[in-house]
């Protein structure tokens, strides 16, 4: 099966700046990505559970395929938002079926 | 003052109060006992609705007070206000940082619908009557406060912009949409679309009050244990005095304009509630330096206890008092 | 004709109503309101066993009418036919592809249970009798459309394909066996069951199904949001005109078999309601090259709101002046 | 005889048992029926509280009877007890390894909340009535079977280690907190408390327990096709045996520290009845190397269905019979 | 502590597609994987949130380790059951603990 | 943007296990994770899906970022929980941005 290149980026970000983060990435060219929920986590600001979260909204991941080439936009694009909040960004080296999608 | 104590027995011996200290106590004892974020979510909406229709309905059945828009200033008045006071308050009390005193101060502006539930059932097992616009109130106060808090934290050059859509966002959040939205069909439809509705809205409701407050015990419960020693002395100080500083104002405010004695009650609790919904979700995007565990264990494991517990019944004390009942 | 308005003005004015445009106007706000998934769920389950249930005690109570085999009849040929008119009036009234068309065409022909449930709502507040077996007319229909709009795709050679196993998963799906499976525990237990669980099941009801317009607004505004200029001006006018024709089929069939007033009514509504939960899943793996939201837009944005407004009381009009009530 | 078999007859025919036959039927046909988890634990605390707190309530009314210590101590002995009986049965009945055996005979020491909240209806329906503390003594006898378990396994040199903070988990878990905590709120606010909450936690009580007794047939049909396979003739001999040599001991039990006929019969029924939520997740920490599928079946798949069909009203029938109503 | 070689599959879909793909990798002989939900997310077909969807049943994610030599024929099994439809599959490098689970 | 390599661990555990999981990582000095709900899934004990879970508390995902020098640690840590039980550990090369959080 013919494969591609990409890149595999996760956003773990706080849930109030879902909406910055996907327009953000909008206005960067990209498009495709896909909305994971967090049921809880630790960090530098000590560990939470989502169970009943009355006033801290919580988390979410965002997970994005790319192309390689795109990776530098997007990553500019994604440290605008998560500079001054908590969250986490990782890549990973992939490779996907049907490139024409990206 | 032996009245406010059998009347704050009586309260502490009510359902919706043990049902919060059950929460509370399992998660200090580290139950794991847990109500799904989803239903927790439910429930809520089913408390806004029901209380936005009751007062909506209200407002249709006896019809338009000439006070209504003079309680919603004085309440937008009081939720600009009070951050003032409660920064300065921080400031002599505790040695928080600017940002994290007027990430704070927003939510003591602000307010707190559960409380404001809480006691409406209390005024009524009283037979006590107030405005049904007071939810309207409740509604209008939701906002102001945060535009204090960030202006406090501008003044002094620390960043706290107000990010483009951001206002939208607060004053188009969930619960005050659906509090107004009830609120606005109650009064369309009035008594007889009450009826329609009561056996889901009006009967059941303290029951789903119980499940909720016992919900938020274990949700305070699980804030202050995770954030033990986040809070010194001085903050758990403003904690408790701050809520009856916001009730005195409210007294004083609710007199003048001439609300009822249910009425002043209402504005004082409003007064002396804080936000752990609304205004939170604000401060982590235009704040989102401040601490958190700061906030929300104030607000949530302080304030909203002393009210529920001690702070209503001793308003109601107080309001009988000036006013008389 | 000012009866109709008068009857329209008054439905527009129940809760069931303005919490549906609550959630639209809110959803075109863009407000951040929403109801948990799994709540929204749970609140349709709940309607689903409390319809079922409810018409399988009123077949116990009334007995089997000759008429119950000839009404599920009626309901299996139009679920079958009306594809075939929404199909060609489609390519009469827009330019669509066939396969969106008959993607369209196959909602149109099924049914949408929440419709059903309000005209319920809206003949039991008007003192008007029916069928209780009209819930098992409504499950019976749900299903055939499907078949219809494969036969019009594989007709053009176009795929279409009938994948293994899509039949039983669409006669088993879940609204399908809870509204037959409540219905028979219904019959079986009669008013004696009913008695026991109507606290939960009859009482709240009209309560919640509030609640769930609520969702439906929040969900078909936001749909209507997203998908802004997916729908042409010919597509939005048969939005409006197949329910009309669906229903004038359903009253001449009715009137036909001998319905009730009520009867007629409820299978007008099934006639003229198009389905948004089954048929779209159902599309999803044997059309997957049908835009979603082409019908996704007309059936949930355009005639679902149309039917709750202004439809319903249309059909009971119509009804009315044709049967006499 | 006949008695019992119109008994069982009536029972079978009553919207609870019918629901959970649907939910049986409809897994075991693979419909995609399905209550969302949130809704179904949301439920579950639903009934935890409910029936706490009218058990509680109950106390408060008719005083502390002297039994409620003897009930205690009684429902912990038949805890401790019954495994070791289970376990005996199981090796001559199955070729079960000693720690699947012990596993399983944790779950059958311990108790089935909902199929006592069934017995509980059944007796009210009867109008029989029965001590308000048997809740307490419901949850007392969670947790000492898992105990004598492990004790089982030790005595083995297999492992099965008691894991640090495991008892803690155990006696705290949800549902024990739940049901201890709601018991004492209705003792502490009594006949007055129940009164404000009673159209929520009373009438509208038997309604959810048919859609909660429908998502338990779903799970259990769905556990059923899953393991197909998994249990042997004697394993399921074991599931209708057990529960009726649990029964007679509790109705020995019950009789000897004069409980009333139905109190009786509710100790019958938790000795009968096999845990499926507290019991499996101990047992998935301290027994991991154990089959879930062989516990999970048994319990859920094979006693419960069978307790809650033909066992409760067998139950009922014998206590009459040895005690007389 | 010794590690083994393997691929992650990371497969998005749509959830009335879920059981037709667990079918078809049983049949591939894949019977290890993972279903994690999905809140939202954006592709060529426009984004998509899960609050609230009535008819759109939505999407899951599927995280599928395998060993490397075994990639092929999930892949093919993957690829027939998505091709038609909405979805993306991606595929990373990994190390996983307990080869003989896999 | 400035990237730092890390190393990617995904465990898959039974969730009665997942607070002694956060224990074992918090005493290897591990603080960083994110905790992603499951909805299902296979393995060599069967298939099963969450909807009405009783009994079954099913499973989560725990997903930790960490600096590669740092990964043994976790791993004998993690080792040490999911030995006996149901569960996956899978380790993937990442990069991160800001790696003073790590
Ligand atoms: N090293 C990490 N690996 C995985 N997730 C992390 C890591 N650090 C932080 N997170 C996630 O990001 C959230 C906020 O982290 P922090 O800003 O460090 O408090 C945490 O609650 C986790 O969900
Ligand atoms: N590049 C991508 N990265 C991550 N997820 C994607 C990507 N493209 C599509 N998706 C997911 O697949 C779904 C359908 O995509 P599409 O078929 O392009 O509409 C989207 O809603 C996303 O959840
Ligand atoms: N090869 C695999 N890839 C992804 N997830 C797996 C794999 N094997 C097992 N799992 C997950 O781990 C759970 C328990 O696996 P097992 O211990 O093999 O029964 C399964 O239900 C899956 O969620
Ligand atoms: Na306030
Ligand atoms: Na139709
Ligand atoms: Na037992």
């Amino acid at each position: 099966m013919q494969m591609h290149t990409a890149k595999r980026v996760e956003i773990v970000i706080e849930k109030p700046l879902e909406s910055r983060l996907t327009d953000a990435l909008n206005e960067a060219g990209v498009t495709g990505y896909t909305i994971v929920p967090v049921r809880g986590g630790s960090g530098r600001s000590g560990p939470w559970t989502r169970e009943g979260q009355v006033g801290r909204a919580g988390m979410v991941m965002i997970v994005c395929l790319i192309r390689p080439e795109r990776l530098d936009s997007l990553l500019d694009a994604a440290f605008a938002v998560v500079e001054r909040h908590i969250g986490v960004v990782s890549v990973t080296d992939a490779q996907v079926l049907r490139a024409e999608r990206f | 003052m032996t009245e406010i104590l059998s009347l704050a027995g009586s309260n502490l011996a009510s359902p919706i109060i043990l049902s919060f200290a059950l929460g509370l106590a399992a998660a200090l004892a580290r139950s794991d006992l847990s109500i799904p974020e989803a239903v927790a979510k439910g429930m809520s909406i089913y408390l806004l609705f029901a209380i936005g229709f009751k007062g909506g309905a209200s407002v249709a059945a006896h019809g338009i007070d000439s006070t209504l828009l003079k309680a919603l200033a004085a309440g937008i008045v009081l939720s600009f206000g009070l951050p003032f006071i409660a920064f300065a308050l921080l400031k002599t009390l505790t040695g928080m940082s600017r940002l994290d005193a007027a990430a704070v101060a927003a939510h003591y502006g602000s307010i707190s619908i559960v409380t404001f539930v809480a006691a409406t059932s209390i005024l009524e097992g009283r037979g006590i009557p107030s405005e049904g616009y007071m939810v309207a109130v409740a509604a209008a106060m939701e906002a102001p406060a945060i535009l204090s808090a960030l202006w406090l934290v501008a003044r002094n050059g620390k960043g706290g912009r107000m990010e483009p859509g951001l206002m939208r966002e607060i004053l188009l959040n969930g619960s005050i949409v659906l509090l107004v939205g009830s609120f606005v069909i109650g009064m369309v439809t009035g008594e007889r679309g009450l009826a329609e509705i009561a056996p889901f809205i009006v009967t059941p409701f303290k029951g789903v009050l119980c499940l909720f407050l016992l919900d938020m015990g274990l949700v305070a419960g699980r804030g202050l244990r995770q954030s033990k020693g986040v809070l010194g002395g001085g903050a758990v100080l403003f904690g408790v005095t701050m809520p009856m500083i916001g009730a005195v104002i409210g007294l004083g405010l609710g007199a003048l304009i001439g609300l009822s004695m249910g009425g002043v009650v209402l504005l004082m609790v409003l007064a002396a509630s804080a936000s752990y919904i609304a205004v939170p979700a604000a401060m982590r995007v235009a704040l989102p330096e401040a601490n958190p565990s700061i906030y929300l264990t104030l607000s949530l494991g302080v304030t909203f206890p002393f009210n529920l517990t001690l702070g209503i019944p001793l308003y109601v004390a107080l309001a009988t008092m000036m006013i008389g009942g």
